[in-house]
């Protein structure tokens, strides 16, 4: 495992486990929610988008 | 003077007019029609740079409005909905304040003009205590001082009675007579002594 | 300011040819910022070696000052995006600047926390006011303003045009705000532990950032690319090639 | 230039006419004091120590208030309009309204600011020195609220919207504002302090003017 002797180690880092992974972990949340709330906004137009079309054909 | 072409608008995702072109030479009026909601205002917002949603091309004098903007600016006068009237000052300040911004007003003086739209003896009122006719004048006196060849007037005659409309007829048709052109919107039916009124119906440009 | 610009400006300008351009780069930047990212995230949390002061909370260093200099550049994009709007009236630049705004204040709020949780092991304390940590907060409001005030406008062409002027202004501020934040922080503390002033770091440290620092960018552009590229959508619903897209996805 | 003194005359005249629009700021100042000691500590050793910054961020806000107002009237009478397609440099109207704004705010306040000194036991090494960077300080605050006033003068929420768009940007005069007084109470050299509030003052005054004017008319031309 490169620096760490044991995978107990890596997880642990020294005394600083917590504060690392923390800050990892919130990182990779914010990268997540940038994906997913792109991804929501693109269904949501098409979504709208097909509804608009849908009403247009029962007008017509 | 003023040239439109190919002007081009929507608002809201609706169009309000396209291809519409017209020009305005010295001693003529223009009326804007058309139903609430077409854009009369707007056109004529347009027309004194105050809206600057549209496509198309505005000149003066033979020369693009945006390269030309000061000159302009100094021989148009425009009147909207609101007479930019300060509630807190007398009419004769406000008119003061407006021939400071507009060195073009300078024809008569202003207890002059203050007489011409009937508010003689009200100069130094506080505008607050006149009536929404009377501020309106106040706006309106504003005319009488004009020395600008183009005036823009949207619904100038709103909250005037019938002898103060017929009197801002007479000046209008003055106006024209002494060379100068003017662009308008009314609900009344126009009538400037002695001159055609030529008409602009924007329903009809919307459609074509 | 008639300044002729070169023809890969004009075609930019075109949100249809954005669209279409945008979506052959994307793949790319998506995989370019997912093995970066990867690759990245493995050396710097398992490889690289421990800082002798501050131990393996160092490592915080790989997220969190890429997160910094991203949440910068990206706020200087918006304002020279803005800027190119309002000049030369480019739709395609408002909408860049729209996208960068809502990007830039989530990568500020992870550059904040991660130097707030940075700060418990170093400084003993979840937030100082550390100058770089102050000026970082102020940047958030200041997207936190630009998206506000976006937000308040009906009309999308003045809200475009209202927000880049704030971002302009914001972007002279800066500096400004920065070297006041700094002068205030140096006159109130002592001299603070500074975490980015170290005598030069060892390949083994600053190789990895780097690879971070790329990574942060390619994800910023896929990210910026997928926003505009909703944005055009919306904005140009009417337009016969978009509504031919929705046609295709039905 | 005739024409710039008639424009800060009449807004003047506009402020004499409502008192409120001095009078408010003023009492909104004053107020923020009081609350201070009430909600800390009446202690004047403490309060000696925070006068600076205490009378500093209530001058900021009761600047910040009133900027709202810059251009609020003119927009909803029409004024604003007339002035848009007047001949007249808009740079130079914005200008003039800016001035009558911080006559009527900033420079009441530095006037004021001895009696709230008093009231919060600032050592009275300092007291020159608030009047100063008050003074010198309180333009910039004027010039950078009346950005966010023309931003939002089309919004029916204006008020909030614009604390929050401007306060970040008050930071640097804030800073260097309170600094002043703080170096002076403690009996240091405020050159340096006022150079660079009069530094901050010079910029906004080259910059601030265009982006007002270009804020205004993105608010009125939509």
């Amino acid at each position: 495992m490169g620096h760490f002797a044991t995978f107990a180690d890596f997880l642990q880092m020294g005394k600083h486990g917590l504060y690392v992974w923390l800050s990892y972990g919130l990182a990779f949340a914010i990268f997540a929610y940038n994906i997913v709330s792109v991804a929501l906004a693109k269904r949501q137009f098409f979504n709208k988008a097909k509804r608009q079309a849908r009403r247009e054909q029962s007008e017509s | 003077m003023l040239e439109v072409k190919n002007l081009f608008c929507e608002r809201d995702e609706r169009v309000l007019f396209s291809h519409l072109s017209f020009g305005i030479s010295a001693g003529e009026v223009v009326q804007i029609e058309g139903q609430n909601g077409s854009g009369k205002t707007t056109l004529l917002r347009i027309l004194c740079g105050l809206n600057e949603s549209y496509q198309g091309e505005l000149f003066w004098q033979q020369k693009e409005i945006a390269e030309v903007r000061d000159d302009y600016f100094s021989q148009m006068l425009y009147v909207g909905h609101l007479a930019g009237v300060k509630s807190t000052l007398t009419a004769e300040e406000n008119l003061a304040w407006m021939q400071q911004l507009d060195p073009a007003l300078d024809k008569v003086s202003i207890a002059e003009a203050l007489k011409n739209v009937g508010l003689y003896g009200f100069e130094d009122v506080p505008c607050y205590t006149l009536s929404a006719g009377q501020q309106r004048r106040v706006g309106l006196a504003r005319l009488y001082l004009s020395t600008a060849p183009l005036w823009i007037l949207d619904e100038p005659f709103t909250a005037l009675d019938k002898k103060g409309v017929a009197e801002k007829e007479a000046l209008l048709a003055q106006h024209v007579f002494n060379g100068g052109s003017v662009i308008l919107t009314t609900h009344h039916d126009l009538n400037v002594p002695g001159h055609t009124v030529r008409r602009i119906n924007l329903n009809e440009v919307a459609r074509s | 300011m008639k300044i002729k610009l070169p023809q890969w400006f004009y075609q930019l300008a075109s949100p249809r040819w954005f669209y279409e351009f945008s979506g052959k780069l994307l793949p790319w930047f998506a995989i370019a910022a997912f093995v970066l990212l990867i690759t990245g995230s493995v050396w710097g949390l398992a490889f690289a070696p421990e800082d002798y002061q501050q131990g393996n909370s160092f490592r915080i260093i790989y997220v969190h000052v890429p997160a910094s200099i991203l949440a910068q550049s990206c706020y200087m994009l918006m304002a020279i995006a803005g800027a190119i709007g309002l000049i030369w009236k480019m739709k395609m630049a408002h909408i860049v600047a729209k996208s960068c705004a809502t990007f830039g204040a989530s990568i500020a709020v992870m550059s904040l926390a991660t130097g707030a949780i940075w700060g418990k092991p170093t400084w003993g304390a979840w937030w100082v006011w550390d100058a770089r940590l102050t000026a970082m907060l102020v940047l958030f409001f200041l997207y936190v303003g630009v998206i506000a005030l976006h937000s308040a406008f009906e009309n999308t062409q003045s809200a475009d045009k209202a927000s880049a002027v704030l971002s302009l202004v914001g972007l002279v501020n800066i500096p400004i705000i920065k070297y006041s934040v700094e002068w205030w922080n140096t006159l109130h503390q002592g001299a603070t532990f500074k975490v980015t002033e170290k005598p030069a770091m060892p390949p083994e440290m600053w190789i990895p950032l780097l690879i971070m620092v790329l990574g942060f960018y390619c994800f910023f552009a896929v990210i910026l690319m997928q926003r505009a590229r909703i944005e055009v959508l919306q904005r140009e619903k009417k337009a016969s090639w978009v509504q031919e897209i929705i046609q295709q996805s039905l | 230039m005739n024409f710039f003194i008639a424009a800060v005359r009449r807004d003047l005249l506009l402020a004499l006419r409502r008192r409120s629009d001095i009078v408010n700021p003023l009492a909104f100042f004053l107020m923020v004091a009081v609350m201070f000691p009430l909600a800390v500590s009446p202690e004047s050793k403490f309060l000696a120590q925070v006068a600076p910054g205490v009378i500093w961020v209530a001058a900021l806000l009761a600047c910040l208030l009133s900027a709202d107002g810059i251009f609020r009237s003119d927009f909803d009478d029409g004024s604003l309009e007339q002035m848009l397609v007047s001949p007249q440099p808009l740079v130079l109207i914005v200008l003039a309204k800016v001035l009558s704004h911080w006559i009527i705010s900033g420079f009441c306040l530095a006037l004021m600011s001895p009696l709230l000194a008093m009231m919060l036991f600032l050592p009275s090494e300092g007291l020159g020195a608030l009047v100063l960077s008050l003074l010198l300080g309180t333009p910039t605050l004027s010039l950078l609220g009346a950005i966010g006033a023309g931003l939002t003068v089309g919004l029916r929420k204006g008020g909030i919207l614009i604390s929050l768009l401007i306060l970040p940007l008050y930071i640097p005069v804030l800073i260097f504002g309170a600094g002043t007084v703080q170096a002076a109470a403690m009996g240091l050299p405020i050159a340096g302090y006022l150079a660079l509030l009069g530094a901050l003052l010079v910029l906004s005054m080259m910059l601030a003017p265009f982006a007002i004017a270009a804020a205004l008319k993105i608010s009125v031309r939509g």
